[in-house]
């Protein structure tokens, strides 16, 4: 069916799985703080809140597979917005079921934490849905105020609180110019709803106006700031090695997601007749973000900065799809955002499970020899470390990532053969340090003086276990993903793509 | 008088900014930010005398941001003034590299 | 500058641009945060008045209370709390290489985005001559807020909530820190 | 495609098919069983190779080993296996002993009836047989098929006769040694190719025989493996053949390229197709050359052959002397209907078939090893071969190809059981002498009376006295030199300028000169040897001993051949003048292969009148007994010194035993350079610098560099990153706006 | 036997079957159970038995394609077709023709040889060690049998991570700076070519507006611009030319073959190094015939490929480390299969597919003789070899004859596949050709010298006096690569007639399009 937006009951019923989220999260949140805080209390609202999670993926799934439609309005009813949702409810996931384990062992205490978690998550579906500016800089900021405290959760770890104040302070002052950028967007076409915006850009032929070209180019530096993409990404390698293990997944996976996926739909939405004004801003945007990315990661020792720098070349994978700027570049983006957060997800439950508490061992050097003493879990570490190298069987669905976003670089009306060839070029350094983990792992030999990893409880194993047999078993048979993504173009794009073939 | 305040606009957003990079006090940085974010808000109730109250109302969720985020920013930098004693930000890298 | 505007509100708009900038000037180069604190409440009342001037009572009134009211004072506080107060804070600002290359950086913005000077906004968007007046007397100053905020922008409105919950709920969590931070 | 045709239609016409003939696929096989079975027994570790001559344990003076030639640790540590009261002989010697000789002495047997079969026959055509396709491929059709005509049925006689005498020497004068098994399955696996290289029906396949051979005496020269000097002449011997094989198979090329086939019958029938004098056909017979050049030790590429002398001695006899080293005359004979089209090539092949015959008897003047003086004298008599070839003489220079089979193997030999004699006698009072210096020999008629007899009639021989073998082929080949001269596409033909008639009296002078010093250093060998007083030492002289029967035998039938062996080809002039019997033999047998093609250089040019051979032949004679004399007046044996007293000779004579300092000059001008610069520039700076250490690993470090570079700017300040952000701000703006 | 093998409908399931076998092998052989053995011991010695049948039996069931491929048809073989990725247009597509057969019954001949070669030299993770060789298997021949670009790459990029590990966890010393140079370097040309093929299946899109990766229809576009397919070419060349190695690419390769445990070795020089010439024939001659017939392009190549046998020999020459020099012997035996292929005569390609495959049998035997080595004495440097025929005459006469195969004495198979290759060159390149030729000197010269060093000269290290010569089982897996090496080299014509038809339709096709395109490049 479709949603009549103006009426309220019919917007209330679009965001039927937001508000379920939502909700479920302000209830947990009396629940959390019922009690005084213990560790088993945040055992029991972070199981719920995976409950929650479920029940929303539910939701959104039903939403799916009903096909609901909507007039146009603040938000979007398409299936764009369903894979988005999947997608960081699947990270967050994740991240709370990681999360159990590594606070028990951390002594992060306050079960807030997990509803935190959740109502960024909301943010996220926000964000994903909007098809309005004003939603837009809501969602951006409910999903980051919340990881802001989120990053600074391990009150005991001064680096933790570290992160957390360059977070905040470089993410609140990139807001002011997503904000600014809002602004003049909206003086310009004098309207923020991104159909308006299209629709206004063409009436009034607006494609050379200055106020709509700064107010873009100040949206990119917001977003670009969002999805840690040179020069706005500075911040990542920080906050990641500062944040709690899964939070700095979340942020790798989820919050990155979220970014691009409202990046996306401003994009293709609001400004896809002006692809030849943004095209080579965003070109050089992408371009930059992988050498650097990936060039830099090379000298990391420390894992998770080294992963940090690894999502920092990602983000200019999926730039890449961004240039194409057609509906098969968005499919192209979701099925390149699923791969990788399974595969980062993986990863950082990897690094959770070896953690010791305090992480103090965060050191690659310290995975030496990790093949003989932890088998399965230095299998899974390869298979995730391949997958985010994008290699074929092995590396499962990371290949068909790449596979995709190269497909849509050389399809599309304006093929980007140079920047795909800048991409396998980058990805073949990023073999350096992807491999350099793989290579520690299983053909150093083994410390005499370390000690070996004390076997992670369940959760954190689960989620190790549960994304690299996704990662595999899509990874053979990815077909499913692939004619789902294909469908989840935003629901706008499509005549405006084919328009351009 | 929209182009003046337009103008305005710019010159404290850009104020702001500089401040952001000439200080190093992390309460005094989240002031210009402040500003900045004040800045804004003088664009959105100019253009509203063109487009209508809308602009105006971006103004009203614009104080709440900030508001929300000058609440939780103040308890981040309290955080870690409880671990080193000082906002200043030359002294926080322990993360580095 | 458009004719229909009544020279009062002219003359204000300028002063009171003048002292927003002066403010935010001398605001920006203190080294105290308390100083600092205090010219920007200086800027934030500056710009309430313009607000005034281009008709946005309402928002005027907000920007004082919020911004000036609220916000700062916490900020204020929080300068007290941790006892930041005096300039002791030394070698806050940076060196004056710093500075000459910011004031550079700044200028260089500037240049750029004044390209938006040349604005000019399609006429059939802008709302006809004296509409607003007529809004403000059909439903007064907050009416004219009041009508699009709970109609057209009632999903932001919610969100505005459901955020200040997410920064309460944050500051607790780190606020609670003496008590789990001591264990 | 062709070759089919030649394998399925020509078989059935030839009129040998359905006689013996049809078993001569087992001529070939028979040797390889042997090589199989004494194979399979050498491979029993205990035997397997000599004690290292060289370990202190048998040598005190294994420092000063390094002056004396190698050779003698060699012939020592083998032939009586270094130590006897230590080494017994190898446990399956005596099965080795029947099979090894046998299988020769049977595919000699079948040879012989295969003889006798074809002289019934006479078949005018080849007969070939086809057994399998070896490489099919398109218009390139290579059979495996052998082929046999009267050529190829001299060789085999020389091969297999020859081979079985030498296999029997063998028996007696390998008798200690502990790789006695090995050392009959490298024979037999010889014999094997060699069989192959003359049977092939084809190139390709008489390519498989040419390298097969180079490969045995590769490893028979390096027999005694244990002394690097032996592996050295071995590996020395294969490197030099290969050089000469490059030319061989780029032979091959141009015939395919440009007539598409490859096998005989082929060839023959298309070879008019180059055009005769074409340059494509001169470039083939003269590739074509190299490898023989190469294979029968010709200049440049002789240098291997004296080294070579470092196996065994009967494999010098059978390998670097009557047979293998004989392959080449044997191709060019074979290519005759190439040659002949060719002046150019075959007055190449000639001139360089003179120099060589000069220029090794020169050095053969002046060489103290017994086996290096036959050496040289080898590659001279080559040098004779080539000439008699490239003047087209083939009969001729196949002619002296046997013959010299004959008193070449009778010479080695006899060598051979001088060295035995001597060996015993110094392995006895363990002396540290060398067996193998004419100068520690002398007088040793006395003692070896049957070898000494042999050899003067040997000795006779290769200098062309008649009646011996050698007089008749080698006045054959200055025979036809000089009536080349006279009248034939070579004379008229000009050759780097120099008319065709002019460069063949050259030559023919260039004969004499050669045949005049091989009398004098023969004899100089013989007096030095036997003759004169002994030089061994009184303790040594005891033990001094004639060879047993089974090495003496093989020498009487050899001597026998050489006086019988030049009733094969009486020349018309001798018949006419003394009735012995009828003549020409050889070349009436030899004519339906060479006969066209000598026609051809002939040209049908008068024939030289009586009266002037005999002159020529009288003259040749004349000189050769010159020679002999002028040795005997010249030398005094009874005043040679022994070896350890004797004192290098200088000036141009030091150079000569030299050897013209032609090794040395190689070393140095080709072999040194080469590693020098495959070491240092090729690996080193190229190899490992430039590609791998500038262009892979300079890139991987660069990257790294960057990304060091990249984490340093990342100071943990987070003013820097507001830097770096606005400062992407500028230019984002600037994208956006300047425009 | 044929009509045996019709019986079982060997042809419909074969092709999917070799790739199975050795994936339930790798399984079985990892679900051992695992037996830590005390003072260094092999560790669960039951690992290799498993492995080492499963090999057999997969070389016996491969054998069965000898008889079921038919020589007169020069189409796809036994082929299957299932739909794996529609939505790409990616199918599952195996097919075998003359070469493919080839290179498949080389490689599953040559596995259980290297397997039982390092039975004992391979003591600790042992099924680690064959599951991954199963693995290994698996991809190199799904390379061999793809018909679809995009399975091929798969399977291509798959080979590298079991030779990764291998070289990595059981190699030599420097493994590790090995392992990473052998991925990094071929990794790189492969994500070029992965850009071109990508760029061709969107160039054969179907009707439907799916991209389409199949072999037969990418062949079948004729549109490429010639400057596109120039640049497409150019990756694909590069790509293959690591893997063969041609000359300035090749530095990899001792690296990776020195440090990498004697079966790697093997297999690197035996079935890996051929991936690449396979790729030229199968894929960047057919597919940019226009392009790689350009007089330049055809002529470099090439010059390249007879700089590879000169410069391989005589940097073989002077290398102190046997493996090594093996291992730059194989650069000079690839130059001479590249020149076969481009000099693209009827004989100089069925040459190269020759030289192939006596390359595989030759040094894959002489990397396994070093193994042998290596194992008794654990040096590899020559200079601590001599004189040592006398204490081992079977592993001399082994090396020996090894060697002079390697040489390419003609009766033994390297002499065929030179030859074929020379004189089918000569037909189109004669200078190159003789200049090439003079490899053949080359090679004797650094082989018998080095072969020289360990066998013959004085037995002077006192260490090497009681070396124990091979014992059964290195033997067992000996015989065979000489019983190889003696067929192919005195009876190598059914081998011949199997390749020809393939190869006569890859010189056609190139020939004709090649001419048409340099005739077209001349008009422009």
């Amino acid at each position: 069916m479709q949603f009549d937006l103006a009426r309220p009951a019919q917007l209330t019923s679009a965001l039927g799985p937001d508000l379920l989220l939502m909700g479920g999260a302000m209830l947990l949140l009396i629940w959390a703080g019922w009690r005084r805080e213990s560790d088993e209390h945040q055992r029991s609202v972070g199981i719920l809140s995976m409950a929650l999670c479920i029940f929303t993926m539910v939701a959104v799934g039903y939403y799916a597979y009903q096909g609901y439609t909507a007039t146009v309005g603040a938000v979007a009813v398409d299936n764009f917005r369903w894979a988005a949702d999947e997608i960081f409810l699947i990270a967050t996931l994740g991240t709370i079921a990681m999360s159990l384990d590594y606070n028990r062992r951390e002594g992060i205490t306050p079960g807030e934490s997990h509803v935190l978690l959740l109502l960024a998550t909301s943010g996220m579906m926000i964000l994903a849905a909007a098809r309005d500016l004003i939603i837009v800089f809501l969602g951006i900021e409910l999903m980051s105020i919340a990881v802001y405290v989120l990053v600074g959760l391990n009150r005991r770890r001064e680096r933790s609180a570290e992160g957390a104040i360059k977070y905040f302070l470089l993410g609140a002052f990139s807001t002011a110019f997503l904000l600014y950028g809002i602004a003049l967007v909206y003086g310009a076409t004098g309207a923020t709803n991104f159909v308006a915006i299209k629709t206004n850009v063409v009436r009034f032929s607006l494609g050379h106006d200055p106020l709509l070209l700064v107010g873009i180019a100040l949206l990119v530096v917001g977003f670009g700031f969002k999805v840690a993409a040179a020069p706005f990404h500075m911040w990542a390698p920080d906050v990641y090695e500062g944040a709690p293990t899964p939070i700095t997944a979340y942020m790798a996976a989820a919050v990155k997601a979220a970014a691009f996926a409202a990046f996306f739909r401003l994009w293709l939405e609001a400004f896809p007749t002006l692809l030849t004004a943004w095209h080579e801003a965003v070109w050089w945007l992408a371009a930059i973000t992988m050498v650097v990315g990936n060039v830099v990661a090379l000298a990391q020792r420390n894992i998770k900065r080294l992963l940090a720098y690894s999502s920092i070349a990602h983000a200019g994978y999926i730039l890449v799809a961004l240039v194409v700027g057609t509906s098969f570049g968005s499919s192209a983006f979701m099925f390149y955002l699923f791969a990788y957060t399974m595969a980062t997800l993986g990863a950082f439950g990897v690094v959770v499970a070896l953690g010791r508490s305090g992480e103090d061992n965060m050191d690659v050097e310290e995975y030496a020899g990790l093949w003989s003493v932890r088998p399965g879990l230095s299998v899974a570490m390869a298979i995730f470390m391949l997958a985010l190298l994008g290699f074929p069987i092995f590396g499962g669905i990371g290949f068909f990532a790449k596979w995709y976003v190269l497909q849509a670089a050389l399809q599309g009306p304006f093929p980007q053969t140079r920047l795909a060839i800048v991409l396998v070029v980058t990805s073949v350094v990023s073999a350096g340090y992807y491999l350099y983990v793989v290579m520690v792992m299983f053909m150093k030999p083994r410390a005499s003086a370390a000690l070996v990893p004390e076997r992670s409880s369940g959760w954190t194993s689960a989620v190790v276990w549960a994304s690299a047999a996704i990662i595999i078993i899509f990874g053979l048979f990815p077909d499913a993903i692939v004619s789902f993504t294909q469908k989840s173009a935003p629901a706008v794009v499509r005549d405006v793509a084919l328009q351009q073939q | 008088m929209l182009a003046e305040s337009l103008a305005l606009t710019a010159a404290l957003f850009i104020i702001g900014v500089v401040g952001v990079l000439v200080h190093r006090n992390a309460i005094i940085i989240f002031m210009c930010v402040e500003l900045m974010l004040t800045a804004v808000n003088l664009t959105f109730v100019a253009f509203s005398r063109y487009y209508g109250a809308a602009g105006q109302v971006f103004v009203v969720f614009v104080m709440t941001v900030s508001a929300a985020e000058a609440a939780v920013g103040l308890a981040i930098i309290i955080a870690i003034f409880r671990h080193r004693q000082t906002v200043n930000l030359k002294d926080i890298n322990l993360l580095r590299g | 500058m458009d004719p229909h505007y009544p020279l009062f509100y002219v003359f204000h708009f300028y002063l009171f641009g003048v002292i927003a900038l002066a403010s935010a000037l001398t605001f920006v180069t203190r080294k105290s945060p308390v100083a600092a604190a205090l010219w920007l409440v200086n800027t934030m009342f500056s710009l309430a008045a313009l607000y005034v001037m281009l008709d946005a009572q309402f928002i005027g009134v907000m920007q004082v209370l919020v911004y000036a009211g609220a916000i700062m004072v916490v900020f204020l506080f929080v300068v007290m709390l941790l006892n930041l107060g005096h300039p002791s804070e030394l070698a806050d600002a940076r060196g004056k290489w710093w500075k000459f290359a910011a004031g550079l950086v700044g200028l260089g913005l500037l240049s750029e985005i004044m390209v938006i000077l040349r604005v000019k906004l399609p006429q059939q968007l802008v709302v006809p001559r004296g509409f607003n007046e007529q809004q403000l007397q059909k439903l007064n100053a907050v009416g004219t807020i009041a009508e699009p905020l709970f109609k057209e922008y009632l999903l932001a409105f919610e969100l505005t909530s459901v955020l200040l919950l997410v920064a309460i709920a944050g500051a607790v969590v780190l606020g609670r820190g003496r008590a789990a931070g001591a264990r | 495609m062709l070759l089919q045709t030649a394998g399925t239609l020509v078989a059935p016409a030839s009129a040998l098919s359905g006689t013996v003939a049809e078993w001569m696929w087992l001529l070939p096989v028979l040797p390889l069983l042997g090589f199989v079975i004494n194979g399979l027994l050498s491979l029993n570790s205990a035997h397997f190779g000599p004690r290292d001559p060289n370990t202190p344990a048998h040598h005190p003076h294994s420092e000063g080993a390094a002056e004396a030639p190698a050779l003698s640790h060699a012939e020592e540590a083998g032939a009586v296996g270094d130590d006897h009261h230590v080494v017994k002989r190898h446990r399956w010697a005596g099965l080795s002993s029947i099979v090894g000789p046998g299988v020769l002495i049977l595919s000699f047997v079948l040879a012989a009836m295969i003889w006798w079969a074809m002289v019934n026959a006479h078949p005018e055509t080849p007969f070939v047989q086809r057994y399998f396709s070896w490489m099919p491929v398109g218009d390139l059709q290579i059979n495996a098929a052998f082929q046999l005509d009267q050529l190829s049925m001299v060789m085999i006689l020389v091969i297999t006769g020859v081979g079985a005498l030498i296999h029997v020497f063998s028996v007696g004068y390998m008798r200690e040694d502990p790789g006695y098994p090995r050392f009959f399955a490298y024979l037999n696996l010889f014999v094997f190719f060699m069989l192959v290289l003359v049977m092939g029906s084809s190139y390709p396949v008489l390519f498989v025989g040419w390298e097969g051979v180079g490969l045995c005496s590769y490893l028979l020269i390096g027999f005694w493996f244990n002394d690097k000097a032996n592996a050295d002449a071995g590996k020395k011997a294969f490197i030099v053949n290969r050089i000469g094989d490059f030319g061989f198979l780029v032979a091959m090329f141009l015939l395919f390229a440009n007539i598409g086939v490859l096998d005989f019958v082929g060839v023959s029938a298309r070879a008019a197709d180059l055009g005769a004098g074409s340059a494509v056909v001169t470039a083939i017979c003269l590739f074509m050359f190299l490898g023989c050049a190469g294979k029968s030790a010709q200049i440049p590429l002789y240098i291997w052959l004296p080294d070579a002398m470092a196996g065994p001695t009967p494999v010098s006899a059978l390998i670097h002397a009557a047979t293998m080293v004989t392959a080449g005359v044997y191709l060019i004979a074979r290519s005759a209907v190439l040659f002949s089209m060719s002046p150019v090539a075959s007055l190449t092949v000639a001139v360089v078939g003179a120099l060589t015959a000069i220029f090794a008897a020169t050095i053969g003047l002046k060489q103290w090893d017994i086996k290096k003086v036959l050496a040289y004298s080898t590659i001279s008599q080559l040098g004779y071969m080539f000439v008699g070839v490239g003047v087209g003489a083939y009969v001729s220079g196949m002619f002296h190809l046997v013959t010299h089979a004959f008193f070449k193997a009778l010479l080695f030999l006899g060598s051979g059981s001088v060295i035995h004699a001597m060996h015993a006698a110094y392995h006895h009072t363990h002396s540290q002498e060398d067996a193998q210096d004419m100068r520690n020999m002398g007088g040793l008629k006395r003692y070896l009376p049957v070898t000494c007899v042999l050899m003067w009639i040997a000795t006779l021989a290769i200098s062309g006295i008649p009646p011996f073998a050698g007089f008749f082929s080698k006045d054959e080949i200055l025979g036809s030199v000089f009536a080349r001269a006279q009248g034939s596409t070579l004379a008229s033909a000009s050759w780097l300028g120099i008319p065709g008639n002019i460069l063949l009296y050259i030559i023919y002078g260039v004969g004499l000169a050669a045949a005049f010093l091989t009398a004098i250093y023969m004899t100089r060998m013989m007096l030095y040897t036997f003759h004169g007083p002994v030089r061994t030492g009184d303790e040594e002289e005891k033990h001094l001993h004639e060879a047993p029967w089974v090495m003496t035998g093989p020498l009487v039938v050899l001597g026998i051949l050489t006086i019988a062996g030049g009733w094969l080809n009486l020349p018309e002039v001798i018949t006419d003048m003394l009735p012995l019997g009828p003549s020409e033999v050889l070349t009436r047998w030899l004519d339906p292969v060479v006969g066209t093609a000598t026609a051809r250089v002939v040209a049908g040019a008068p024939h030289v009148p009586a009266s002037t051979e005999q002159m020529l032949v009288g003259g040749a004679v004349v000189i050769a007994v010159l020679g002999i004399v002028l040795a005997f007046v010249r030398l005094k044996p009874d005043r040679l010194p022994r070896k350890r007293d004797a004192v290098p000779e200088h000036g141009f004579e030091g150079v000569v035993a030299n050897k013209y300092y032609v090794d040395e000059g190689i070393d140095k001008a080709v072999v040194i350079p080469t590693y020098a610069v495959s070491r240092n520039f090729l690996w080193r700076l190229i190899d490992n610098g430039l590609i791998d250490g500038f262009f892979v690993n300079g890139s991987a470090a660069l990257a790294r560099g960057f990304g060091w570079v990249g984490s340093r700017l990342q100071t943990g300040n987070v003013g820097i990153y507001a830097w770096v952000l606005v400062v992407g701000v500028l230019a984002m703006l600037g994208a956006f706006t300047l425009r | 036997m044929a009509s045996f093998l019709d019986s079982i409908g060997y042809n419909g399931w074969i092709l999917p079957a070799l790739l199975i076998i050795p994936l339930i092998g790798a399984i079985a052989v990892l679900l051992i159970p695992a037996r830590e053995s005390g003072g260094g011991g092999v560790e669960t010695p039951a690992a290799r038995q498993v492995a080492f049948w499963f090999f057999l039996l997969e070389f016996v069931v491969s054998l069965g394609l000898w008889w079921s491929f038919n020589p007169a048809d020069t189409g796809w073989q036994a082929s299957i077709d299932l739909a794996w990725i529609p939505t790409w247009g990616v199918r599952f597509t195996l097919g075998i023709d003359g070469i493919a057969l080839m290179m498949i019954l080389l490689t599953t001949f040559i596995m259980p040889l290297s397997v039982l070669g390092s039975f004992t030299s391979v003591r600790t993770k042992v099924r680690s060690y064959y599951a991954l060789l199963l693995i290994l298997t698996s991809g190199m021949l799904g390379v061999f049998l793809a018909r679809d670009l995009f399975l091929f790459y798969v399977m291509w990029e798959v080979m590298l991570i079991p030779m990764y590990f291998i070289i990595g966890i059981w190699g030599g010393e420097r493994r590790i700076y090995a392992s990473v140079k052998f991925f990094i370097y071929t990794f790189l040309p492969s994500l070029l070519m992965l850009v071109a093929i990508i760029y061709l299946g969107l160039h054969a899109r179907t009707a439907a507006g799916t991209p389409d990766f199949s072999y037969d229809h990418i062949l079948a576009i004729g549109s490429i611009p010639s400057r596109t397919a120039l640049w497409l070419f150019a990756a694909f060349f590069l790509a293959f030319a690591v893997k063969v190695p041609m000359f300035p690419f090749h530095t990899w390769l001792p690296d990776a073959h020195v440090e990498a445990p004697t079966a790697g070795s093997v297999i690197l020089a035996g079935i890996m190094l051929k991936m690449g010439t396979f790729g030229f024939l199968r894929f960047a001659l057919p597919l940019f015939p226009g392009a790689a017939m350009n007089p330049t392009v055809r002529m470099t190549i090439l010059v390249l490929a007879v700089i590879g046998i000169i410069y391989g020999a005589l940097v073989a020459m002077v290398q102190p480390d046997f493996k090594k020099l093996v291992a730059y012997s194989s650069v000079s035996h690839l130059g001479f299969v590249m020149l076969g292929i481009f000099a693209l005569t009827l004989q100089s390609v069925q040459g190269a597919l020759m030289v192939m495959i006596n390359h595989g049998v030759s040094t894959g035997a002489l990397f396994l003789l070093v193994g042998i080595m290596y194992e008794r004495r654990h040096t590899r440097l020559l200079e601590n070899y001599g004189g040592i025929a006398r204490v081992v005459p079977m592993f001399a006469a082994i090396l020996t004859f090894v060697s002079l195969s390697s040489i390419g004495l003609p009766g033994t198979n390297g002499f065929v596949g030179e030859f074929l290759v020379l004189i089918g060159s000569f037909r189109t390149f004669p200078v190159l050709t003789i200049v090439a030729t003079t490899g053949v000197i080359f090679a004797a010269v650094y082989l018998l010298w080095a072969i020289q060093r360990i066998l013959f000269n004085r037995l002077d290290k006192p260490e090497n006096a009681d070396m124990p010569d091979v014992n059964r089982r290195e033997l067992a897996l000996l015989v065979p690569l000489i019983a190889a090496i003696l067929w192919l080299g005195i009876y190598p014509a059914p081998v011949l007639r199997r390749m020809e038809g393939s190869a006569q339709m890859l010189v056609n096709r190139v020939e004709g399009a090649g001419s048409v395109a340099t005739v077209s490049e001349a008009t422009r």
